[in-house]
């Protein structure tokens, strides 16, 4: 269970549910990060650490445990910074989550900038929740959103953004970097560099790059950028935006409340300094401080290595699946073009059937739509079912789930 | 339950060859939903005559459990009077499927055909009827369903 | 250290943090209670073994853990609905906490019904996340704010509302059940009386009543009510809008994304039923269930009792603090009127010089103007000290406070 | 550090007596800032003339940290030439007031005064001297404080 370079089995042994059994004794083979990652066991702990040790609201109180909070707090947003290679640290917004940090944008720069016939493009593998705050927004202003199509190697085509942008009324493209259905990785620093020459915006979901490949944002030079802790090793409640500080200054406050305002007064109300102009009331304290483990987590095995690791085990399990009779496979072939992400449709055996009888072997994965309608319209498929990894995965867990949908085939009599 | 014991030749047989699959020009009743976490999606259309349901057909996508139980629920339906579409519970369509001890996520699979057939008698006994009484009593069992 | 009907000692057993010392010898006397409680180990260990055992994101899948994750987070949706007592499961939102609650009724419902010229009703004592929400509205719409006053005694002025009731212009009234800066409780009820004759709707900041008092929607009758977890020894991050269905029903969306639509097609989507509409996104899941836990320890304790301790020791406390030469209390005397929330200044000291000092004899107290800035400029000060109590808290500790204040008085030389 | 220490006879002085506490009509710079966090307030009026602070006041609410502070601030600063302001660094304040290791909440009432001391600076700077280049560098330091 060693790959070349990282030792799987330190690794699996910090994931304790890993060891866990389901349906009393089938070994977990956990194939659904996309949707959520299982936590390391130094992640668990700093969150319990923290409510053991000092647990304390944060920014305004000048107590001890207040000051080791504040400061346990603030130093995880040092850390997101550095992980996404960002110079300024108070460009980083702590948020929910990617969906709560696109409707901040939406909300807040959108209903500032965007106006009448203006166009907002998406693209047809965007997940709901880069699509839903668009069209929200659109119809409150008269905005027309038009969708970059997807090919039929599940890549994005970039001649339909040309179209768009040369109408001159685009004002921002909103894109994944990593579709979380296809697995594809999209061109994003060639989709910024046509906005740019349009002045149009850019906001990168990173929901599914983050946790998977080495981000760098003064490299991608984007306008906004959104992501998920629970995505990546860290705790559920947390995600993060960044945002360039001169559109956060110009922007107008998401959520009114505490500790986002300077002065408040019966009528009028000036704004506290970035970011926590935009972190109204008391934020998800313990998992921010949580999310510092998962980065020092993936820091210590180091983002290439992540890459690599998922690159291996998704050709591997590409190489196994393809096999398979009458199989459907999405996304690009290329294991360079696209992360460990692998949908797919068996025979007729609809996704969330076979999901169940995988469940029953002990395999999670996911069937449906992945809150991508959209993409299914374009596939012309209602569902498919949807198997992810992360560096905690294994190529004996791939074998497990080619026996699993052999079984299935089988139940079904394909 | 096991895979095994859903994936009965007669559930595999409905899906694949599902009974009372298509569309009524004109119906009585024609009621649409969808499962928003699955993306499962159901149309039934259903004529009435004497209170008795004279036709009724289907049309949907989701999975095996979903559409054989669309197509059973037809025929348990079909030709029956209203006061029997009525009493339906979801211990019969479980019952009629042989489906027991579905995991939560499973059994509104196996429930959306008959919320999708409440929901369009509500709408019937409101809309032609002016029968609110019974409406609201359907309304209220329904509500049990997911 | 036992009182007649709790054994305070079991409960201070049960939080580990009280144990520790801060500065490096003086035991942890925790009286910052309004802005954060501290956590039962039961409540630590309800959100760990999530994360050991079961943890998945919820909703959208078949397989074993999302089931088991997807039982526990809507569990604590029916505990939350009984404990304040709900009759309709679907009613209760989670949020991130009070202020992320009370903004989704600013926008999702507020931009729909405030029109220009209407009146939107709020008092001098709410906390900032009670007012900005509603100064943001106001400005958007053209509509006026206008505030219910403080009384001498700290308590609301309920003229203020009827004149403005009289307008008949009047569309929502908003108010905390509890000052978190005075203590005073709102006679809720009667607002809520009022408000009804004239149709206007009312929304209810629990933050601090939920905590410490018996609350009882199906009694109280109001249209909107909020609070937040972590007050009522809960984790960070996880906060409650319940609503009337109804209400829910007619509003808009706030976010848009996973989770809180029905289909999502290009240019049209439809949302999702109650009350996943409102809770777009992978929700705070793990929190959600480690709020179950802290639901179950106060369900065991009984908020009678839990009311019952306070009192006491609110009294005790305000004996002892009004023999002090030189302090000034703010709030209610009458500890039937208030809860156990004390702000007082003693003397010149600034509060946060006062905080300063009792912090460096282990007692953590909050000073400055406790988000409530309207207030402060009402009672004239420009901060306060404030001592606020929970169910952990022993008058052996309002001891050590007492003898604290006295030793701040030496060295300011008072 | 510990409380007898921060507040020593010095300190209380300052805090109960402030030297220079008031308001300068027509300043040549008038600044005004708050710590959002606790609601001090501060504004601060200074009169140049050839490159000195021919005067300074000062008016504010706070805690004994930084209404000395500010004190201290303006009666280092009165009668000295621009370069020795614009040089005044966060090390330079906490050696005036004898305070050190304070903790990061505290640590700010003491460096409010410097904060808007400088952003006053850099208006001046920028609006009537047209230094830029200067006022750039004060920006950049001064964002450093908090
Ligand atoms: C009365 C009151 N309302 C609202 C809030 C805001 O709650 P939160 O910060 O959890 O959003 C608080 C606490 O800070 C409060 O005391
Ligand atoms: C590409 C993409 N964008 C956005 C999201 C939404 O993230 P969250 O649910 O954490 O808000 C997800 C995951 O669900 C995703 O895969």
């Amino acid at each position: 269970m060693q790959t070349s370079f990282i030792s799987i089995e330190n690794i699996r042994n910090d994931f304790p549910i890993l060891k866990r059994m389901v349906h009393k004794n089938k070994p977990l083979v956990y194939f659904d990060n996309a949707a959520t990652t299982q936590k390391p066991i130094q992640v668990i702990e700093a969150i319990s650490n923290y409510y053991l040790n000092y647990n304390s609201n944060i920014h305004r109180a000048v107590h001890e445990l207040a000051e080791e909070a504040t400061l346990a707090y603030e130093a995880t947003r040092d850390k997101v910074a550095k992980f996404i290679n960002v110079k300024n640290r108070e460009e980083i917004i702590f948020v929910r989550g990617t969906t709560e940090a696109i409707n901040l944008v939406a909300y807040a720069w959108g209903r500032q900038n965007i106006n009448k016939d203006d166009i907002i493009v998406t693209t047809e593998y965007e997940h709901h929740s880069n699509i839903v705050p668009w069209q929200l927004l659109a119809k409150e202003k008269g905005a027309k959103l038009e969708y970059i199509g997807v090919d039929d190697n599940g890549e994005l085509i970039l001649d339909h953004l040309d179209t768009y942008l040369k109408t001159g009324k685009v004002k921002i493209v909103a894109f994944s970097q990593m579709s979380n259905v296809l697995g594809t990785i999209t061109d994003s620093e060639e989709i910024v560099k046509r906005c740019k020459a349009y002045g149009a915006r850019v906001l990168i979901d990173g929901a599914q790059s983050v946790p998977h490949l080495k981000v760098d944002l003064q490299k991608l030079d984007c306008d906004f950028f959104a992501f998920s802790a629970h995505k990546m090793l860290g705790p559920t409640g947390v995600g993060v935006l960044w945002a360039k500080k001169e559109l956060l200054q110009e922007m107008v406050p998401f959520n009114g409340g505490g500790d986002m305002i300077r002065e408040v007064h019966k009528y009028e109300t000036t704004w506290n300094d970035l970011p926590y102009k935009f972190e109204a009331g008391t934020p998800n304290i313990a998992d921010v401080i949580g999310f510092a483990a998962a980065l020092d987590y993936l820091n210590n095995i180091g983002m290439d290595k992540v890459r690599e690791h998922e690159m291996e085990l998704t050709k591997y399990a590409l190489d196994k699946l393809s096999q398979i009779k009458g199989i459907v496979l999405y996304g690009p072939k290329d294991v360079t073009k696209r992360g460990g992400v692998i949908s797919f449709n068996l025979g007729d055996i609809h996704p969330h059937d076979l999901a169940t009888i995988v469940d029953e072997d002990g395999i999670a994965i996911r069937s449906g739509h992945h809150c991508a309608q959209v993409l299914m319209e374009r596939l012309d498929v209602s569902a498919t079912s949807r198997a992810s990894f992360y560096i905690y995965n294994t190529k004996g867990e791939v074998d497990v789930f080619i026996r699993s949908l052999n079984r299935a085939k089988e139940l079904f009599k394909l | 339950m096991s895979s095994a014991d859903i994936y009965r030749e007669i559930i595999l047989d409905y899906y694949r060859n599902p009974r009372n699959y298509g569309k009524i020009q004109d119906p009585d009743i024609a009621q649409r939903d969808s499962n928003p976490l699955c993306g499962d999606e159901l149309e039934m259309h259903l004529n009435i005559k004497d209170d008795k349901v004279a036709d009724v057909k289907f049309t949907g996508k989701g999975c095996a459990i979903s559409q054989a139980s669309a197509s059973m629920l037809t025929e348990l339906i079909l030709g029956k009077d209203f006061e029997y579409v009525k009493k339906l519970t979801k211990e019969d369509i479980l019952d009629n499927l042989g489906l027991h001890d579905l995991g939560p996520a499973r059994i509104k699979c196996a429930l959306l055909s008959l919320k999708v057939l409440k929901s369009g008698l509500y709408s019937y006994l409101v809309d032609k009827l002016h029968d609110t009484a019974s409406a609201d009593k359907i309304k209220e069992e329904s509500s049990g369903l997911y």
